[in-house]
């Protein structure tokens, strides 16, 4: 165990850097002026940017050679202190506890109505492959994932926002706002995991332990309960996690269709306006949500599954 | 199965919220597409100062027209060379400080050795004498209380800054507090009950950031916002139609003009310039991509813009022959693939504009299509909107489509200033100058007086038509959407201020 | 343990097994006493499965039985889904075979015993679970109900399943190939094992392949064969004096009844290891080991699963290092003429490939001609039709003769048959067996031949090592 | 892949009639990408403000968007862009791939344990973050997009191939084979070729897929390709806010997205299963 936490450990710093680091050069060697794209990002683009791009550079120290920043970028992580913003000058912690923090939400409402969604229809069709509940839940996924995110969203607007009024069609703060980007997420990640789980049934179900259990005498319930469902989550745990890695980044375009604040909403904003600190730090956090998540995947299929424990 | 009941429970559960939730508290939510980047006032000072929780020592009325905010009252030295502006005594800040000359000098200071307007008048020294705050300048300059009603000069409380300067917290004066900040999209205020102008009439009100224009649409349709800035001109086609909606329309100061590099070979001759002039159809592009004929821009300010209008100036419109005789007269001759040339250099340049409006682009393409039919080959480039001041600088700027605001403080002449100076400026000219217009308007800057003021601004007008440095495209307009609900909604031309606490419940 | 609820008699009458295309059980009859064990002997595809699916009532849908089968008077093939399923785990219970496969990977032995308790004879979780520990104590796993089944050995696991059909409690138990996949000494203990139940008074109705687990078992034993009961009465008899030819040919397949014929050396050494030691982590499979074989001989590795014998053959092969001792080659050799015979031959050949393919693509690899191919599959007793198959569609005897003959081709000088012959039916083993022999004696090859079968090791090779199990 | 084994009768006349559908999809699509643009020769990005949102039928075939640009012409050259980059992407993602894959696999040690590295840097790596930094390089330009994708991409055919081959590399007949004196050629050819080909397919068509999503979304929301390119995501979001006067125009590209990635994901269907 504690093996297992050191390893994650090690793996977490090392991303850390890595990203950092690429995400530093990157950024470095991107052409156009630094200092004229954080003022155009600060004041917009109907103030007199070059003089403001001059108090830019002496105030943020533009000018000073690049080694001498990125030493500063490192000692400062080892810190856990990511720097400021260039462009608002908020401590980027602060910014990413709010979106990292919104896209999370996103992210976890999304999860749990894809897992509502999802592995319930896989179940049922898995248990009677090729009945009609699975050929259902077949085309309905490819449909879906026929569908860019974009279209979906906007079609869902469409649908609860305009015609049913039910939910706002964009913003964000309660569960009311949360409800459609977290959809427009959750009906892509279902379309697969749904899948997932249906082949993951149906393989338990052809198990000769699935058919001794029956042999046993137990009933249908039983044998499902006890040896269908937890045989059959190993696999998707392990999916779900690829999907929730994913999740954290497809939420930008959801979030800039539905202005939602989430971190690919900043992320395209940090880019565009060159500001490297939050750049960086939103790259950092999103690596080690990967290693998080990666970790946690680990955690559970072990949980799940004993023969992973050996050794 | 577990899961199907898990989704009964949460479909029924939706359901029930919805219907709880539909039940609003009465809140104005009010939605534009501006972001809360920073809170330092040259940064999104226009926020607070629109949505009345800052305020200026002097604000402008709809027509342009100077009216009191924080100064009750204001007056000019005889030399021009000091100005005197007095507080007013009843204006307190939200932390119950009053507002006192010395706090408003200090926000002033603070503004000018910013990278706002206030960097541009020529000011010795911003100093508090008694209820007075005043400024003495250089040389006279007669605009600086217009400049004052910039929002980088909104007056904030001692509180605000932190010890380094820095705006920590926004503490202003107006009639609404800051309850809540989340930049970059949300801001929730509350009546501030201090205001000197008396309570506003909705106490409570939220503003949220939705950069796409459609989605803005949406919100407007769906009745979850009731007052929504800046739509898209399609869309206002179709809220038009909706019975629960008003729209607002009001044409603004703010022109996109075709800024072209007139240093360069391409346009160094002004006929060449013309006959650009001559190969776009403003109409069109009003039609079709503005939704509304008017925004054609026959000459640099639309008719509202009083005094600064010439309704006899000859019109800028399309004409391909005329434009193809100009350029076949400047030595451009069509080569083979149909793109002119001369002395073996193609006619093909680079249009750089940028997507913070979003019909910069769209324009773009229709310009590209249009010069294509008089043989300009134009490749269009969006990008940040920073490339075209660094592209001006370094020279190599060949075009660029921008959207100019002239209210930038309420009188145009401060951005004339700015914009066709002796070396041009970022937004402005570019290589190109002329003294009798740097005449014009060194004698606009020192008086007031609009009879004394009118000739010279017809004049610069015409100079500007004639020589056209930078090509006119379409005017602009202001489109509001107002939900039935509410009343007392008007539109502010120059976008200085909202006029929220005057807006009231419907019933 | 709960005694068993009594079951006085089970009789089948003429049933038959019906698929679309055609009868693929005829007229079986056959009857079940307590006391009298019944086993049902022939070879995969003889349909002796089915019968006891058909008892069972688990035949696919596609399949209809006709006839009778009568449990105590009730008749299984009229009755209904429910009903079957009814009688499962407390009326018939079924041995799985390979039950290590059969319980589930993810829960420990003790609740899957105790919940058959739970929700088969309904009772409260407290006492299922000490009753799942007595059933666990009569078969000796007292000590085992926290691990889980991928912890367990074969056996164990065997013993486990016969646990669980003590908790149905149930009359009837059907075995379904208990030795398959065990070895010599495991099979033993099972089969004791399974007596025991009888003593217990259940009936017991075993399917298998292996005569010798037929033997021990005793009572009445059947043979089958292409859906027919082609010999049917007491063990003594049926083994000693068999009446059908089928039968002659099953018994005398069994090594144990061949006469013994070891080749003899008919060169000097071609292969030798000297004291050869391999460990896999910290378990020590063997150590200092010696093993030579010459031209011409069969030199037999025996032991228990597990115990390294395979390594010690790849060893020698040059497949594995060893972490002690040296292989000594003939240098003038070339390393292609040492070839080896697995003991899964649709495994050894690429699986999409047709057999045709492999052998040609062999031919011009080293410049043979194919009329050699043409002239083993003769002496093989090969169709010509099969080369166009692909390896699945082959039986695995025919496909073990394919490997040999593959071999040949490059005319080995050694060849390394691990458990080549394990998993085929006793006639086809025979076959390959022959084969082997014949072709050492003719061509001179040296084999060493690794099984956990004893009886065969001891009727064909001219040496034998034998290498114990260490559990570290 | 198991259930086909279990329920073939039932299975495979669907499955492949699934798969057909999509492939006669996929031809026809794939006609219209490569012979449309030649075909018609009205140039997508000719605007004509005067036929703004054209009806279908009448002068153009299709219709014609907001600046009265021929649709069929754009949808054409749109098909042929999203269709063109679709496959560079996945090509230029799936070569490496692949080779990467069978090295590790076969090779193993430091290099497998260098690639596994490398892969898990890149899946750490925001696929998206790397996308938006490159196409900060050039703003608007094919190079940088397609790159960005193919460098996400790889990962996915990278892992399947060095997963797939090692499992066949264990397994005996492999063994033999050696034995038997073929060399690692023949080996790769017949015996581990013929096994992963079939998921390298499916994981190319799903690639595809992804690139064509991929390039539409990013269009979407403005960082991508640029005006006038006739990209079938930006075309979507140009028309969207008609889609109260001319909703038929809004969903013609909407329309053709779909179809492809369709086309793609029913060609893909035997394998995922």
């Amino acid at each position: 165990m504690r093996r297992f936490l050191l390893a994650r450990l090690v793996q977490a710093g090392v991303v850390a850097v890595v990203v950092g680091t690429l995400c530093f050069v990157l950024m470095r060697v991107l052409p156009g002026d630094a200092a004229m794209r954080i003022a155009a990002g600060r004041y917009g683009p109907d103030a007199m940017i070059a003089g403001a791009a001059e108090k830019v550079r002496q105030e943020l120290g533009l000018d000073q050679p690049w080694p001498v920043q990125f030493l500063e970028w490192l000692a400062n992580l080892v810190r856990f202190d990511l720097g400021h913003s260039l462009v608002t000058g908020a401590p980027v912690i602060e910014e990413l506890k709010v979106q990292l923090g919104a896209s999370l939400w996103l992210a976890a409402a999304a999860l749990l109505l894809s897992l509502l969604i999802g592995p319930a229809i896989g179940i049922v069709s898995g248990l009677r492959p090729n009945g009609w509940a699975d050929r259902l839940g077949l085309a309905g996924s490819v449909t879906l994932r026929a569908l860019p995110p974009f279209m979906l969203g906007l079609i869902l607007m469409l649908v609860f926002a305009i015609w049913l009024g039910w939910l706002p069609p964009a913003g964000f703060g309660s569960w009311r706002e949360l409800a459609l980007p977290s959809l427009t997420l959750a009906l892509g990640l279902a379309a697969v995991s749904s899948r997932v789980t249906r082949e993951a049934i149906a393989t338990v179900a052809k198990a000769p332990y699935f058919a001794f259990a029956r042999h046993k005498g137990l009933p249908e319930a039983a044998v499902v309960r006890r040896h269908g469902l937890r045989n059959a989550a190993i696999p998707v745990v392990s999916y779900l996690g690829l999907q929730a890695i994913y999740l954290v980044e497809g939420v930008v375009v959801v979030e800039s269709i539905l202005a939602y604040p989430g971190i690919g909403h900043a992320l395209v904003h940090a880019i565009v306006e060159r500001d490297i600190p939050m750049v960086q730090g939103t790259a950092l956090a999103m690596g080690l949500i990967f290693v998080a998540v990666t970790a946690g995947v680990d955690a559970a299929s072990a949980w799940l599954d004993p023969r992973l424990r050996r050794a | 199965m577990r899961f199907a009941r898990f989704l009964v429970v949460a479909a029924v559960a939706i359901c029930l919220s919805t219907v709880t939730n539909s039940a609003e508290e009465r809140l104005l939510k009010v939605v534009g597409p501006w972001e809360i980047g920073g809170i330092d006032p040259a940064q999104s000072g226009y926020i607070f100062s629109r949505l009345q929780v800052a305020e200026t020592l002097v604000s402008a009325d709809p027509t342009g027209k100077l009216i009191p905010a924080l100064a009750e009252q204001w007056s000019a030295s005889e030399d021009g060379l000091a100005w005197r502006f007095t507080i007013r005594a009843d204006a307190t800040f939200h932390d119950g400080t009053p507002v006192t000359a010395e706090a408003a000098a200090a926000s002033l200071r603070r503004a000018q050795a910013g990278v706002g307007v206030l960097t541009q008048v020529p000011i010795s020294e911003i100093a508090a004498e008694g209820r007075d705050v005043v400024v003495r300048l250089e040389k006279p300059f007669a605009a600086l209380p217009a400049y004052l009603v910039n929002f980088g000069n909104i007056i904030l409380a001692p509180a605000s800054y932190d010890a380094s300067g820095k705006v920590t917290k926004i503490i202003g004066s107006g009639p609404y507090k800051v309850k809540s900040l989340t930049p970059p999209l949300k801001l929730e205020l509350e009546n501030s009950g201090n205001w000197w102008g008396g309570a506003p009439e909705i106490s409570e009100v939220s503003y949220l950031a939705v950069g796409q224009g459609e989605t803005r649409a949406l919100m407007a349709e769906s009745g979850e916002a009731d007052l929504v800035f800046s739509m898209l001109p399609v869309s206002v086609e179709r809220l038009k139609r909706n019975p629960k909606l008003d729209v607002k329309i009001a044409t603004i100061p703010r022109t996109r003009i075709l800024k072209v590099n007139a240093a360069s070979p391409f346009f160094d001759d002004v006929e060449e310039r013309r006959a650009i002039s001559y190969a776009i159809d403003r109409a069109g592009i009003a039609k079709a991509i503005l939704r509304n004929p008017d925004l054609d821009a026959t000459q640099l300010f639309p008719p509202a813009l009083a005094g600064w209008h010439v309704s006899d100036l000859p019109p800028l419109e399309r004409n391909l022959d005329a434009a193809r005789r100009l350029l076949a007269e400047a030595g451009w001759e069509p080569g083979s693939d149909g793109i002119l040339g001369q002395d073996g250099e193609r006619f093909s340049v680079t249009l750089l504009t940028y997507s913070n409006w979003p019909e910069l682009p769209p324009i773009a393409t229709a310009l590209q299509a249009q010069l294509r039919e008089v043989g300009i080959d134009v490749e269009v480039s969006v990008g940040n909107s920073s490339e075209i001041p660094s592209r001006h600088r370094d020279g190599t700027l060949e075009m660029a489509l921008i959207s100019r605001l002239y209210s930038i403080v309420p009188d145009p002449t401060g951005t004339l200033l700015q914009d066709y100076g002796p070396e041009g400026s970022e937004w402005g000219a570019m290589g190109w100058s002329s003294d009798e217009l740097l005449v014009l308007v060194d004698k606009l800057v020192a008086t007031s007086d609009s009879q004394e003021r009118a000739p010279l601004q017809r004049r610069a007008i015409e100079l500007l038509q004639e020589e056209l440095p930078s090509i006119p495209i379409t005017w602009s307009e202001l489109a509001i959407v107002a939900n039935q609900r509410i009343a007392g909604v008007q539109v502010d031309p120059l976008e200085v201020n909202y006029g929220l606490a005057s807006i009231r419940w419907a019933d | 343990m709960n005694a068993p609820t009594r079951i006085h008699d089970l009789s089948i009458a003429d049933l038959s097994v019906h698929s679309r295309a055609g009868p693929i059980v005829r007229d079986v009859s056959l009857s079940l006493q307590p006391g009298r064990p019944l086993t049902l002997l022939g070879e995969s595809g003889s349909g002796k499965s089915l019968v006891a699916q058909a008892v069972m009532g688990t035949l696919p849908p596609e399949l209809t039985a006709s006839g009778a089968i009568r449990l105590d008077g009730a008749d299984l093939i009229a009755s209904t889904p429910d009903e079957r399923r009814k009688r499962w785990g407390r009326a018939i219970s079924l041995l799985p075979q390979e039950p290590w496969l059969a319980l589930d990977p993810t829960m420990r032995i003790g609740p899957q015993v105790a919940e058959v308790h739970r929700f088969v004879r309904r009772q409260a979780a407290q006492r299922s679970e000490t009753l799942a520990h007595e059933n666990l104590r009569d078969v000796g796993l007292d000590h085992a109900s926290a691990l889980y089944p991928f912890q367990m050995s074969g056996g164990m696991c065997q013993r486990a399943a016969i646990a669980i059909a003590h908790a149905g409690g149930s009359g009837l138990l059907i075995v379904d190939e208990p030795t398959k996949g065990l070895d010599a000494d495991l099979r033993d203990s099972v089969v004791a094992r399974l007596i025991e139940e009888v003593d217990a008074g259940r009936l017991l109705l075993t399917i298998t392949h292996d005569i010798g687990v037929a033997r021990a078992l005793g009572g009445t034993v059947g043979i089958m064969l292409e859906g027919r009961l082609v010999d049917h009465g007491p063990a003594e008899q049926v083994l000693m004096a068999p009446s059908h030819p089928y039968s002659q040919a099953l018994l005398s397949a069994d090594p144990r009844s061949w006469v013994r014929s070891a080749p003899v050396p008919s060169g000097d050494v071609m292969l030798a290891g000297r004291g050869l030691a391999k460990a896999f982590g910290d378990h020590t499979l063997f150590e200092d080991v010696d093993v030579e074989v010459r031209a011409g001989e069969i030199v037999s590795i025996v032991g228990p699963s597990g115990c390294g014998k395979t390594t010690l053959g790849n060893i020698l092969l040059g497949l594995v290092e060893p972490d002690a001792g040296t292989v000594e080659r003939r240098k003038d050799i070339s390393l292609l003429r040492f070839q080896k015979l697995y003991q899964d031959p649709p495994a050894a050949f690429p699986p999409h490939q047709a057999i045709r393919k492999g052998l040609r693509d062999l031919v011009k690899l080293h410049r043979r001609r194919w009329d050699e191919v043409e002239t083993l599959l003769a002496r093989f007793q090969l169709q010509n039709a099969l080369l166009d198959r692909l390896p699945g569609q082959i039986s695995g005897g025919e496909l073990q003769r394919f490997a040999i003959l593959r071999a040949l081709l490059l005319d080995p000088v050694f060849l390394f048959a691990d458990e080549a012959t394990s998993r085929l039916d006793p006639v086809s083993q025979k076959e390959v067996v022959d084969v082997l022999l014949e072709v050492a004696r003719d061509t001179g090859l040296g084999v060493l031949l690794v099984t956990h079968d004893r009886a065969l090791a001891e009727k064909i090779s001219t040496r034998t090592v034998m290498l114990a199990r260490r559990d570290t | 892949m198991s259930i086909e084994t279990a329920f073939p009768s039932a299975d495979r006349p669907r499955r492949l009639s699934a798969r057909t559908i999509g492939a006669a999809l996929l031809l026809a699509l794939a006609a219209f990408a490569i012979l449309g643009p030649w075909l018609i020769e009205a140039d997508p990005a000719r605007q004509d403000l005067g036929a703004s949102l054209a009806p279908i039928g009448g002068a153009y075939l299709l219709g014609a968007d907001h600046y009265g640009r021929s649709l069929l012409a754009r949808l054409a050259h749109g098909a042929r862009l999203s269709f063109g980059m679709a496959f560079l992407t996945m090509m230029t993602a799936a070569l490496p791939g692949i080779f990467f894959g069978l090295v590790a696999a076969w090779r193993g040690g430091w290099i497998e344990r260098m690639f596994e590295l490398l892969a898990n840097i890149v899946l750490a790596l925001p696929g998206l973050m790397l996308v938006l930094l490159l196409l900060a390089f050039a703003p608007g330009n094919f190079g940088p997009l397609y790159l960005g994708l193919a460098l996400t991409l790889w990962v996915e055919f990278y892992r399947v191939t060095r997963a797939t081959t090692a499992t066949i590399l264990k397994q005996p007949h492999i063994e033999a084979a050696k034995l038997l004196g073929f060399g690692p050629g023949y080996i790769l050819r017949n015996h581990v070729v013929p096994v992963i080909a079939p998921l390298i397919a499916t994981l190319a068509a799903f690639a595809m897929a992804t690139a064509i999503i991929a390039i539409s979304t990013l269009s979407a929301i403005s960082v991508g390709l640029q005006p006038p390119t006739p990209e079938l995501g930006s075309m979507i979001v140009e028309l969207l806010p008609y889609y109260a006067e001319a909703p038929v125009h809004v969903l013609l590209p909407a329309v053709l997205i779909f179809l492809l990635v369709l086309a793609l994901q029913l060609v893909a269907q035997r394998e995922t299963r």
